[in-house]
């Protein structure tokens, strides 16, 4: 039925939105150089490229967030030049951005239907009305949430689902969404394609940015590609393929993705018995030995990081215990997890992994707080060269060690969390959706670099909500499923299948 | 002395360097500074106009006045010391606490500086001589025989004063206890609290109010401060309780004259503000030139109040205070 | 670790072993080059253009004025006068420093300080040694400090919330001890020290101690492991807790340390003035807080330095002497405070904004070229592409 | 990928306990513990001294309230915001002595005339405030903490040691503070009306609930096309026009108006807000939970006096009493936590 929408009728379709010769620039940094992009009505179009490219203040453009330093924007045929969301909104576009922006105070009812709060009586807000409307949202979207509870605390999954509903309730021509399914399981994600496509059956023009190719694929009528702020190609999504589209987006070829060379396996370096907490998982017992990987799949919110967070002593657990090369870990001290040996690369950059509004130099220095100290005074010179040289080898791509590490990319934020943890030299590393929002060629560099260090008789313990990324990486795969472990897989053992029916089905071991 | 109380409230400026070369001084550059408790109070200001004119005629060729925006204990300080580096001739100060500001004073002393305390006085050591607006016995048993007089010879009366380290206030609070609990005329009388609204309007205000819930016979008030009697004039003036508890105490006549007028306070006492600051000025002349050194028996010449003699601890005694009331507030402006 | 001076950057003094270290060839080569690394400002030119030499400057241009322009200003006892007056303010002012770098405040500072010289009275009264009296003072405050760290760090209570609790609370145990009363007669010698100057330098004798305070906490805050995490928390707790920074103990402590130097400041204040009162130093916590700030540091946390602050409290301390020796109203003082303040503030943002208005407006005379450039290929992107 | 079932595992449960009981809800209130502690402080109070509750004890508590109160819910306005405004007291301070010298300045000005001046006067204020606040996108904090400074360095400038007593201005207008109807003082009904139209306007319009999603996140108000500034600026006007309100009702009420009226009022005023349940970093509270503050802050001041406690005890307690309210809102809140984590967990 898309391709009928595209090409029904006589002549082209004129374009919900075009974009054309966009430039914005954040001081020396050029963000984007030449950004083009039109939207029919009734396609869903896909945007990728590498992190950085500058997909996200493409859309931000759109969104009115930043005005164009130079290009020409149209919506509808005309010339416009918002000024501010709020015109962006009036002209009909309605987006997701890739960090959610939902209020934690306010219910989740409110923060659908914030500044559009159906009026009751008097004018005022009817919070009945309000209540009821987000709760057809859910029905249509098959989800349940509490309309009435606060948005605090919710998972990021269920936050994405909630953006999602809030952009579909505002009834948009134009729908943008800056990798809504980064965050999301496979279930999830098949309900947004399907929210997705009945809204290009109602005509509306979609713009959709993720760096899952499959899912690019699966949904998206034309894809645009863009490299280093420019535009390079647009492609009907049935006349190309994943190799060409990767060509174009790195600028030459990728080779293999998942280069897992497998290790010699060591001695035992973690080990999780009977770990528990209330409410969160159970019984959750498993072994890391050096120079393994092993992943923990299950869908999104299986409880793994919530173990990874209990191991490394973020949080604290009721039962059982954490040995860490033999010795059992202090609970609840992450302090002494690091002291030990372990590095954690947490799931959410932006609010764990980094401190945002400090400089790049000092983000990869972080963890060497105590290490580049001499009777407890600090080394600055030694400070500052071990962050040259560690951003170095991971290539962050910066201008400067001074700026803020909120300047760089997604993926280049990422490699600096990596560098801040390989520069502790550790035993054990945790990582967890390490390539989350990450493109295809600093990917394959994550994955490498895992491989490597696994090579180096690191242990390493990956949470991964990507199958292909489990299946290439690990050496053993652990299945949670509720806060439980349902199944433990050798690499051989592991196919989608049987991980697929570990994180879906109960308690019933899946071997 | 009704000539000076009136004439000298009107000038009440009170950052006015005046460069007066004239008058009778016998050398032109002696300089005089006045530290109130508190600048932008109407109290002080009265004293101040007073200390002007007067400083003029003792012919000090530079007055000034500094001093805080709030009266708390160290806030004096720094304030004699900019004046011990600016080399003034006499300090005149009203101390916001007896021993705070002695260091410094010491230090000014030692810089050549005669210092002149007034209105609210230091701890003796630091100062040459205590200007005193009365005896501070008088005072305090004015207000006594006042509010005796009004709630008839018996029941409860409170006390409320400024801030509870003030040294005047307290004497005399002290003086009236000790009248009340030796005059067989009082025995009916009982103090039944004593609390303090920090010369601060709102405050005293809200003080005036809780005695009246708290202590529900008190019959009096006496209230020796001009911010916290007034205070407390708009509390019953503005309560049930007008007319039926009575008030007295040390008030301003231009705050007090619509609770007079309305029946609210039927007297009141002061002495002459402006006076204090006129033989303040005096006093500070004549150390400076050296006739007198503060010792008790010394005398010198006050202007147009006449020759005043230097008492017991280097106190001088300025004048009788006055009573006012209904027949004859009208005839003063301050 | 090894030699931290190699200036080479291969061998970083962290690298714990090659094992990692030849990972980098294999990175190489396998992606695109890196841009070269350019090096931002040198460590030289940083300090001097930062936000804390600019209030450096502007302190010095200051007393430069004030020396000219104010008779009797350049003497030593200038100097003498004006330190002891800002003592208190610069002593509370090094620990608030950083605990508002890590995102909190402390608006009990003065109370601390009221509640330390109320004790000191007593205790004295009740004729306790010295030495006694100032330890147990002492110990007061570091007791008040560990309460509002307690209900800060340890139950994540807000601290501007907790402190305007404990600010009337601690005010209030002041007068609960001392009443309405003042004590004065302290040991004349240890009074007579606390104003006495060193040599004819005119610098106060306890400046030493302020010094010493100073330097412990610049020290803390800029050169040791303990200050890198003070500023991580500013910026995001959560992420500093995962680098293993201990928020909690750290927010603790300090406001243990601002509650013993409050302490500290309030045993200065009675001796200084030799009497020890319930409302000594009240009011002091804006005036501590204003001068932080006017320092450069941020009041959202992640930013600020111990010299700008010093320079933040010289500058008022020395405004306000020069207006004293001028005769000028208090008056001006707290209007030129409060400009100060916010001209503090909003200086950089009314820069930033020039600066971008420029940078447009460059953007715009430039950039006529690059969208026909674009254009080309952006006449029809839909159709131009499709192959 | 497996095809869905019928639901996303792990979100089973929610509905389920999600129905509220209406006490459950009241329980949940955080305005309730300020309204429990202002019960139970008033009936300890009347048993010892049954003249607290005397109609003239009545008329004092309110009429000490009402200034508090209107202030608390301006202020409350502008935390809500995440935002704070220090230079309240000073505002007031102003604009009483604008009001003294109005009247002594232009005898027989009309009442009316004086309020809309003094609000004026509090709005240009409060307008400068958000100005500095919004456009220099510069901390509240300092901003305010600026002008608290600068503004009472002018009332200073202005007024010098002039003051105005209650005997300059006419007698209509100190009755306000005077009169009553239904016992309730008029110029406490003035405070109830402010409360009520702030408290329908933050429930119940949709501008209302956009200052809760600043103060919740201002980062994502800004990225969902809220107007920020303009939300945030109007809070600094309103918040001014109301401290300007409360400037002329202190001439109203009290006695003398001068360069140092309503000096230290500022953290009394936040105190009364986070007594209330308004959480100091924005985004929670209502202005009837910063009003009850203001009354409970001020009540208590009254009942130790009418208990006798010994006024050295009386800060003190008002120090314990913030610290216990922020201490309960925490526990509550802790609690609601813990609730919708068992509501939610995996049966594990
Ligand atoms: N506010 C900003 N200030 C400075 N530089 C910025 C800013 N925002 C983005 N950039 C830079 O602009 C470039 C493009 O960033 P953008 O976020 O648009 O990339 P992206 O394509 O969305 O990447 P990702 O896939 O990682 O989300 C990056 O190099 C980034 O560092
Ligand atoms: N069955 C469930 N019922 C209710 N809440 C759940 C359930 N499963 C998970 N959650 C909540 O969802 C959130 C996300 O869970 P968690 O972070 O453990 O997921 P995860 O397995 O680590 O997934 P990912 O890392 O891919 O996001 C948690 O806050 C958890 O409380
Ligand atoms: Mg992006
Ligand atoms: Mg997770």
């Amino acid at each position: 039925m898309q391709t009928e929408s595209l090409h029904a009728g006589d002549g082209p379709p004129r374009p919900r939105l075009a974009l054309s010769g966009a430039v914005k620039a954040f001081g020396p940094v050029v963000a984007l150089a030449d950004g083009n992009i039109d939207i029919l009505p009734g396609e869903i179009h896909a945007l990728v490229g590498e992190n950085g490219a500058g997909k996200s203040t493409l859309v931000k453009i759109l969104a009115g967030l930043y005005r164009l330093d130079a290009g020409e924007f149209h919506v509808g045929g005309q010339s416009v030049s918002f000024r501010s969301v709020a015109d962006s909104k009036a002209a009909g576009i309605s987006v997701i951005y890739q960090e959610p922006t939902l209020f934690p105070d306010l219910t989740v009812a409110e923060n659908i239907f914030i500044g559009r709060q159906p009026k009751g009586r008097l004018g005022l807000i009817s919070r009945a009305a309000m209540r009821q409307a987000a709760r057809d949202l859910f029905d249509q979207l098959g989800v349940r949430i509490d309309p009435n509870r606060v948005a605090e605390g919710l998972s990021i999954a269920d936050q994405q689902i909630i953006e999602i509903a809030k952009a579909i309730s505002q009834g948009a021509t134009v729908l943008v969404m800056d990798e809504p399914t980064a965050a999301l399981s496979g279930v999830e994600v098949e309900r947004l394609f399907q929210v997705a496509r009945n809204l290009r059956a109602q005509s509306a023009g979609i713009l959709f940015i993720s760096h899952r190719f499959d899912e690019v694929f699966a949904l998206c009528d034309r894809i645009t590609v863009m490299r280093d702020g420019r535009y390079i190609a647009t492609h009907v999504t049935s006349t190309v393929t994943v190799d060409a589209i990767v060509h174009e987006m790195v600028g030459r070829d990728v080779g293999a993705l998942f280069p897992k060379v497998v290790a010699p396996v060591g001695d035992t370096v973690l080990s999780v018995k009977g770990l528990g907490r209330a409410g969160v998982f159970a019984d959750v017992t498993f072994d890391v030995r050096a120079g393994e990987v092993v992943a923990l799949a299950g869908l999104v919110g299986a409880g793994r990081t919530e173990v990874a967070r209990a191991v490394f002593g973020i949080d604290p657990y009721d039962r059982g215990t954490v040995e860490f090369a033999g010795t059992r870990l202090r609970p609840h001290s992450p302090k002494a997890a690091i002291d030990a040996g372990m590095g954690f690369v947490p799931e959410d950059r932006r609010k764990q992994g980094l401190v945002m509004n400090l400089s790049v130099g000092r983000n990869t220095a972080l963890t060497l707080r105590d290490r580049v100290a001499r009777f407890g005074i600090i080394n600055g010179r030694a400070e500052r060269a071990a962050a040259v040289e560690w951003s170095r080898r991971l290539q962050v791509k910066t201008t400067s060690q001074e700026y803020a590490v909120s300047t760089l990319s997604g993926g280049n934020q990422q490699k600096v969390v990596l560098a801040k943890w390989l520069a502790t030299d550790p035993k054990f590393l945790i990582v967890d959706e390490p390539t989350r929002g990450i493109d295809v060629g600093t990917k394959s560099e994550v994955h490498r670099l895992i491989s490597d260090l696994a090579n180096r008789g690191i242990a390493i313990l990956m949470i991964s909500s990507e199958l292909p990324e489990v299946l290439g990486m690990a050496d053993r795969v652990i299945v949670m499923h509720e806060g439980r472990i349902t199944a433990e897989l050798s690499r051989a053992e592991a196919t989608p299948e049987s991980i697929m029916h570990a994180a879906t089905a109960s308690l019933e071991r899946a071997q | 002395a009704v000539a000076l109380l009136a004439g000298c409230a009107s000038d009440t400026g009170t950052n006015t360097g005046t460069d007066s070369g004239a008058g009778g001084g016998t050398d032109g550059d002696l300089s005089i500074t006045f530290i109130p408790k508190q600048l932008n109070n109407p109290y002080t200001d009265v004293v101040l106009g007073g200390g002007e004119s007067g400083s003029e005629e003792a012919g000090f060729a530079a007055t000034e006045v500094v001093g805080p925006l709030e009266a708390s204990a160290s806030s004096q300080v720094s304030f004699i010391n900019a004046e011990t580096q600016a080399g003034t001739s006499v300090i005149v100060i009203a101390a916001n606490d007896p021993d705070a500001v002695g260091p410094a004073l010491e230090e000014a002393r030692a810089g050549g500086a005669k210092i002149v305390a007034f209105d609210s006085d230091t701890n003796p050591k630091y100062r040459d001589v205590f200007i005193s607006q009365v005896v501070a016995k008088d005072v305090a048993l004015i207000q006594v025989e006042v509010i005796a007089e009004q709630i008839g010879g018996s029941g409860e009366i409170a006390i409320l004063s400024a801030t509870a380290n003030a040294t005047n206030q307290n004497e005399w609070i002290k003086f009236m206890e000790e009248e009340l609990a030796s005059n067989p005329a009082y025995k009916d009388i009982t103090l039944v609290a004593k609390v303090y609204g920090d010369d601060d309007d709102t405050k005293s205000f809200q003080e005036a109010q809780g005695l009246m819930q708290a202590y529900p016979n008190l019959k009096g008030i006496i209230s020796p401060t001009t911010v916290g009697i007034a205070a407390t004039g708009r509390y019953l003036s503005t309560s049930e309780y007008k007319g039926k508890v009575a008030l007295t105490g040390l008030g301003l006549p231009n705050e007090m004259r619509p609770f007079v007028k309305d029946g609210t306070v039927t007297a009141f006492a002061l002495w002459d503000p402006a006076q204090l600051g006129y033989v303040a000025a005096f006093a500070g002349k004549a150390l400076a030139d050296g006739t007198i050194t503060g010792a008790e028996g010394d005398t010198f010449d006050a202007g147009e109040l006449g020759e005043r003699e230097v008492g017991a601890d280097g106190i001088v005694i300025v004048g009788p205070p006055t009573v006012f009331d209904a027949a004859n507030i009208d005839e003063y402006d301050f | 670790m090894s030699e931290p001076g190699s200036s080479t950057t291969r061998s970083s003094p962290v690298t714990p072993a090659d094992k990692i270290s030849s990972l980098d060839t294999r990175l190489i080569d396998t992606t695109k080059t890196l841009p070269t690394e350019p090096k931002g400002r040198t460590g030289a030119a940083r300090i001097l253009l930062g936000r804390d030499a600019i209030m450096i400057y502007l302190l010095l241009a200051f007393v430069l004025y004030a020396s000219i322009a104010i008779p009797r200003f350049a003497s030593p006892v200038t100097v003498g006068f004006l330190l002891l007056d800002v003592i208190p303010v610069l002593l509370i002012a090094m620990p608030m420093t950083l605990v508002i770098i890590t995102g909190e405040i402390d608006l009990s500072v003065a109370s601390i300080a009221g509640l330390t010289s109320a004790l000191m009275g007593v205790l004295w009264e009740s004729g306790l040694d010295i030495g006694v009296v100032l330890a147990i003072s002492l110990f007061a405050g570091v007791v008040a400090g560990a309460f509002n760290g307690f209900l800060i760090a340890v139950a994540g209570l807000p601290s501007l919330a907790v402190t305007i609790g404990t600010l009337a609370l601690y005010r209030g145990l002041a007068l609960v001890v001392i009443g309405d009363n003042a004590v004065a007669n302290f040991p004349p010698g240890l009074t007579a020290f606390f104003t006495s100057k060193i040599g004819a330098t005119g610098i106060p004798t306890v400046m030493i101690g302020v010094v010493v305070v100073a330097l412990f906490f610049g020290v803390l805050l800029h050169l040791t492991p303990f200050g890198r995490g003070l500023y991580a928390i500013g910026f995001s707790k959560e992420a500093a807790t995962f680098v293993g920074i201990r928020v909690s103990r750290a927010k603790f402590w300090l406001y243990v340390g601002t509650g013993s130097v409050s302490a500290l400041a309030g045993i200065y204040w009675t001796l200084r003035y030799s009497s020890a009162r319930s409302d000594n130093a009240s009011g002091l916590e804006l005036t501590v807080i204003a001068a932080v700030l006017l320092g450069g540091v941020s009041i959202f946390g992640g930013t600020g330095s111990i010299p700008g602050v010093i320079a933040g409290v010289l500058l008022i301390g020395t405004i306000n002497f020069s207006l004293r020796l001028e005769r000028i109203s208090d008056v001006v003082l707290i209007m030129v405070t409060g400009s100060l303040l916010i001209a503090s503030v909003v200086a950089p943002s009314v820069f930033e904004a020039l600066q971008r208005w420029r940078h447009g407006r460059r953007m715009h005379k430039t950039l006529p070229q690059v969208p026909a450039s674009g254009a080309t290929s952006a006449t029809a992107p839909g159709v131009q592409e499709r192959k | 990928m497996t095809t869905a079932p019928t639901r996303p595992p792990g979100t089973a449960e929610h509905t389920v306990s999600a129905v509220p009981s209406r006490l459950g809800a009241l329980l949940r209130l955080r305005e309730l513990p300020v309204t429990v502690a202002l019960i139970a402080l008033v009936t300890i109070t009347t048993v010892v001294n049954p003249l607290f509750l005397s109609p003239q004890g009545v008329k004092d508590l309110l009429l000490n309230a009402t200034i508090v109160i209107i202030l608390a819910a301006g202020q409350a306005l502008v935390i809500i915001t995440r935002n704070v405004d220090l230079s309240v007291g000073s505002v007031l301070g102003l604009v009483a002595f604008g009001t003294g010298t109005l009247f002594v300045t232009v005898p027989g000005i009309p009442i009316v005339v004086v309020f809309l001046v003094g609000m004026l006067l509090g709005a240009l204020l409060g307008a400068i405030n958000g100005l500095l606040v919004t456009v220099a996108k510069v901390p509240a904090l300092v901003i305010t903490l600026g002008t608290l400074y600068i503004y009472r360095g002018l009332n200073n400038a202005w007024a010098g040691g002039t003051q105005y007593f209650a005997g300059d201005r006419p007698d209509a207008f100190g009755a306000l503070s005077v009169d009553t109807v239904l016992g309730f003082p008029l110029i406490t009904l003035i405070a109830i009306v402010v409360v009520v139209i702030v408290a329908v306007y933050l429930a119940g319009t949709r501008a209302g609930r956009d200052l809760y999603a600043i103060g919740s996140d201002p980062d994502a108000a800004k990225l969902f096309g809220i107007p920020v500034s303009r939300r945030v600026f109007l809070a600094f006007l309103t918040n001014g026009v109301l401290a300007g309100l409360a400037g002329v009702l202190y001439a109203s009420r009290f006695n003398s108006v001068g360069a140092t009226t309503g000096s230290g009022l500022e953290l009394a005023v936040v105190a009364a807000a986070v007594v209330g349940g308004v959480a100091i970093f924005g985004g929670s509270g209502s202005v009837v939970g910063a009003a009850m503050g203001a009354l409970l802050l001020t009540t208590i001041t009254s009942a130790l006096t009418a208990l006798r406690v010994d006024k050295f005890w009386q800060e003190a307690i008002v120090g314990v009493l913030i610290l216990s309210a922020i201490i309960i809102d925490r526990i509550a809140s802790v609690r609601t936590a813990r609730k919708l984590r068992i509501s939610e967990a995996r049966n594990v």
